[in-house]
């Protein structure tokens, strides 16, 4: 491994229940490979989505946010 | 919010949004590898985090 | 008690050595206003200012002062670590504060140390540990009202020595053993000085323009005051928003809280204000001072009638006039305190 | 000027007295230089207090919102176009009622930032500010002078589309030219200049003497929900500290609140009582606005807030 991979991110991951996060499941059974540096919270609808939860997420700490319909 | 975010000079790449259906597991998992590369490249998060973790 | 004299030329090695002992901050232009700051340059220390953008109280009580740190420890006996926050390492010295802001300091004194029990650590270490030099009005400003207020431009209370500016010279009155300290080693008053500050006083409380009148506020009672139907109208224009407060040297009220984060976490207290509507709201739901009238009626009752009568006649309110300039939407506690005794 | 004041005096006491509303907001005389206030006119007599000048920064539709309902009837309220907008924003989002307010429209003069002629003095006791023309006579205890109004104007003022109020029942004056000349889209580019890391230095500098006092939030006619987000305990979005990050949470988001509403009157800016330019946020929020769905907040009744609805054709270059 070099040097700059060491570093893993926290990302909070917003899935809205119908769409990415179907779409993580699908990974999943799929056997797709990804990083597993994405923390996932699933929200019911992108809908639900607040820019107050992305300061939040940031606020404590994580490194990136992902919001995904 | 995101316009707003870098405009207060949280760096481009650490928010990202994106659109993909239930059935676009491939578009999924490369979504998942830009996103970790593109925080990956702008190492640890240096502004908006309230850490009061300060305790013997 | 003696006067002592400074040539103003002489104030760079005066700081200078009281910077030995002391932290020392005065007020300076700092982004075109005067504010507290260290003092690096005795040539930047302002004599020719009215007073503060804001209120030194934040030496005593910052707007967020952490109370202590805990964590919990799975092997330690209680479970958590608790740690308190140290006192302050240094004595510190507030040299030029106006003599209104040193008597806001004496009203909070009876509130925050007032017995055994009630005695706020917090305040008193930073009380204890700091010296008020101040520095008498010689021109007060038109939103001033301090002699209405049981205070003035040369008013002592609070303050361990003052100072009179006579323009070359500096006439350094000491009041307490503090002050005394300070004033060391200075050559003694001329009689002449003596009286030229006298002169600069009597000027200067001339030169106040607005008074209150306080008679028939202490002679009514609360609830004659708390049932006026002056509240209707002054309440109107209010935006419940907490700039008279914030600015207010006199203002006290904190909300404490605890912040997590993870196992680890802290105490901390804040600065309130009674225009809130979450400053009264129970846990229940209600509100008892549910309006925008009462809150702000709360304000001044507080101020002008619930102080003076817990505190043996103490006012709340030093006249230094920040709330009338700073106001939004000019809420004037001048006229308030006119109309609550008309 | 005093022919508006005089006019809006008339026309409040005719109303009052016709019982066609019960209350007339509008400005009175302040007690300090420079500050105008919000007055409440119930009766003919009281309506002899208005006033009209280049010192009403406050934004008068703030208060045909934040009082409890049935408290007043119907309102005559003076507006100039910001305000109007701000009204028009208002009975969109469901606020008010087109009916229940009478609008007496005033042509904006543009407004005195009280804070540019006090650096004209640094550290010196301004006691007297009147109006003569287009000037300014400031006076001091050993200093008198003539400021152009123009000079000292506030920032919004400058970059103002609007000056008329764009619905009025009744005009109390000539509509005058409609903007200042200022680049309204020019107040962001100082920041946007920057590198990001610049940007935050440049952001956490402007707001560090922030002391929380929310006036910005409580001047503004946007800010009325009845729990706002920093009041919220559970879960707490914003800290209640100094802390740095407290701080800029709340002006952030307080910022993206007003995104596609805001009319830019600058009562935030002329309520805080420590000079934080907190229009640089909003205005490129407003910018972005109107960039991405051609829209101007307040300007028509009929047209429709962008961030309320969803078009297939909604811009979407954020999204991957």
């Amino acid at each position: 491994m070099s040097d700059n991979s060491q570093y893993q991110p926290r990302i909070a991951a917003f899935l809205c229940n119908w769409c990415s996060y179907g779409a993580a499941d699908l990974a999943g059974v799929s056997r797709l490979q990804y990083p597993p540096n994405i923390h996932v919270i699933r929200i019911p609808c992108t809908g639900r989505m607040s820019p107050k939860f992305i300061l939040q997420a940031f606020r404590q700490g994580v490194d990136g946010v992902w919001v995904s319909g | 919010m995101k316009s707003l975010l870098e405009y207060v000079g949280i760096e481009p790449g650490r928010l990202h949004f994106s659109w993909i259906s239930s059935a676009e597991a491939t578009k999924f998992q490369e979504t998942v590898v830009e996103v970790t590369e593109s925080v990956k490249a702008l190492g640890p998060a240096k502004h908006m985090i309230k850490d009061i973790r300060k305790v013997a | 008690m003696a006067d002592k004299i400074l040539a103003k030329d002489k104030l760079g090695d005066f700081l200078g050595k009281l910077q030995a002992d002391y932290e020392v901050y005065a007020p300076q232009e700092v982004e075109g206003k005067p504010q507290w700051a260290p003092v690096e340059e005795s040539d930047k220390v302002l004599w020719d200012f009215s007073n503060t953008h804001t209120s030194p109280k934040d030496f005593f009580f910052p707007q967020t002062e952490i109370m202590m740190r805990f964590k919990n420890v799975q092997d330690h006996e209680n479970g958590m670590v608790m740690e308190a926050e140290p006192p302050l390492a240094n004595k510190r010295l507030l040299f030029n504060i106006r003599p209104c802001d040193a008597k806001a300091f004496q009203v909070l004194d009876l509130i925050f140390v007032q017995d055994e029990m009630t005695n706020d650590l917090f305040w008193k270490d930073k009380r204890d540990k700091t010296t008020l030099v101040g520095l008498a009005c010689s021109d007060p400003c038109p939103s001033c009202f301090c002699t209405s207020m049981n205070c003035g431009p040369a008013s002592t209370t609070g303050l361990d020595a003052l100072v009179f500016d006579l323009g070359d010279k500096l006439l350094v009155r000491a009041l307490t053993e503090k002050g005394e300290a300070v004033a060391e080693g200075l050559d003694d008053a001329a009689e002449a000085d003596q009286a030229a500050a006298e002169e600069q006083t009597k000027a200067a409380e001339a030169q106040i323009s607005s008074s209150v009148g306080m008679d028939k506020v202490n002679e009514r009672s609360v609830m004659e005051l708390y049932e006026a139907g002056m509240w209707d109208r002054v309440y109107e224009n209010c935006l419940n928003c907490g700039t008279c407060t914030y600015v207010c040297p006199t203002c006290h009220c904190f909300d404490i809280q605890d912040e997590t984060q993870g196992e680890s976490g802290r105490r901390v207290r804040n600065w309130d204000n009674c225009m809130s509507w979450l400053f009264t709201m129970h846990g229940t739901g209600h509100n008892p001072r549910g309006a925008k009238k009462d809150r702000v009626r709360q304000r001044f009752m507080h101020k002008f009638k619930y102080i003076p009568v817990k505190r043996d006649g103490e006012i709340g309110c030093v006249g230094c006039g920040r709330c009338v300039l700073l106001c939004p939407v000019n809420i004037d506690v001048r006229r308030v305190v006119n109309d609550m005794n008309a | 000027m005093e022919a508006v004041a005089q006019k809006i005096r008339e026309t409040a006491a005719k109303l009052l007295s016709e019982g066609k509303v019960d209350c007339v907001i509008g400005y009175a005389q302040g007690t300090v230089p420079m500050r105008d206030y919000p007055y409440f006119a119930y009766t003919p007599e009281e309506a002899q207090n208005l006033t009209w000048s280049p010192f009403c920064c406050n934004n008068l539709a703030n208060f045909l919102i934040r009082r409890p309902k049935g408290e007043i009837g119907k309102v005559a309220i003076v507006a100039q176009g910001c305000v109007s907008r701000s009204i028009v924003g208002l009975i969109k989002e469901n606020q008010i009622a087109r009916e229940d307010v009478y609008i007496l429209g005033v042509p904006s003069p543009g407004m005195v930032d009280r804070r540019k002629v006090q650096d004209r003095f640094p550290l010196k006791t301004i006691t007297e500010v009147t109006v003569d023309g287009e000037d300014l006579v400031v006076k001091g205890k050993d200093f008198e002078e003539r400021i152009p109004q123009k000079e000292v104007r506030r920032d919004n003022c400058y970059t103002c589309v609007q000056r008329n109020p764009v619905i009025v029942d009744e005009m109390m004056g000539e509509e005058g030219p409609s903007d200042w000349g200022g680049n309204i889209d020019a107040v962001a580019a100082p920041w946007e200049k920057l590198e990001p890391g610049e940007r935050w230095e440049a952001f956490i500098d402007e707001v560090d003497s922030c002391i929380r006092c929310y006036a910005c939030r409580d001047a503004c006619p946007l800010c009325y929900c009845h729990v706002c987000f920093v009041d919220e305990a559970m879960p707490q979005w914003c800290g209640k500290t100094q802390d740095e990050a407290d701080v800029a949470t709340f002006h952030i988001l307080r910022a993206f609140h007003c995104a596609g509403r805001c009319t830019d009157c600058g009562a935030c800016e002329s309520a805080c009582p420590q000079g934080i330019k907190v229009r640089r946020f909003t205005s490129k929020i407003e910018k972005d606005i109107r960039e991405l769905y051609d829209y101007s907040p307040g300007m028509d009744l009929e047209a429709t807030p962008p961030l309320s609805v969803y078009r297939p054709n909604d811009p979407q270059e954020f999204i991957k």
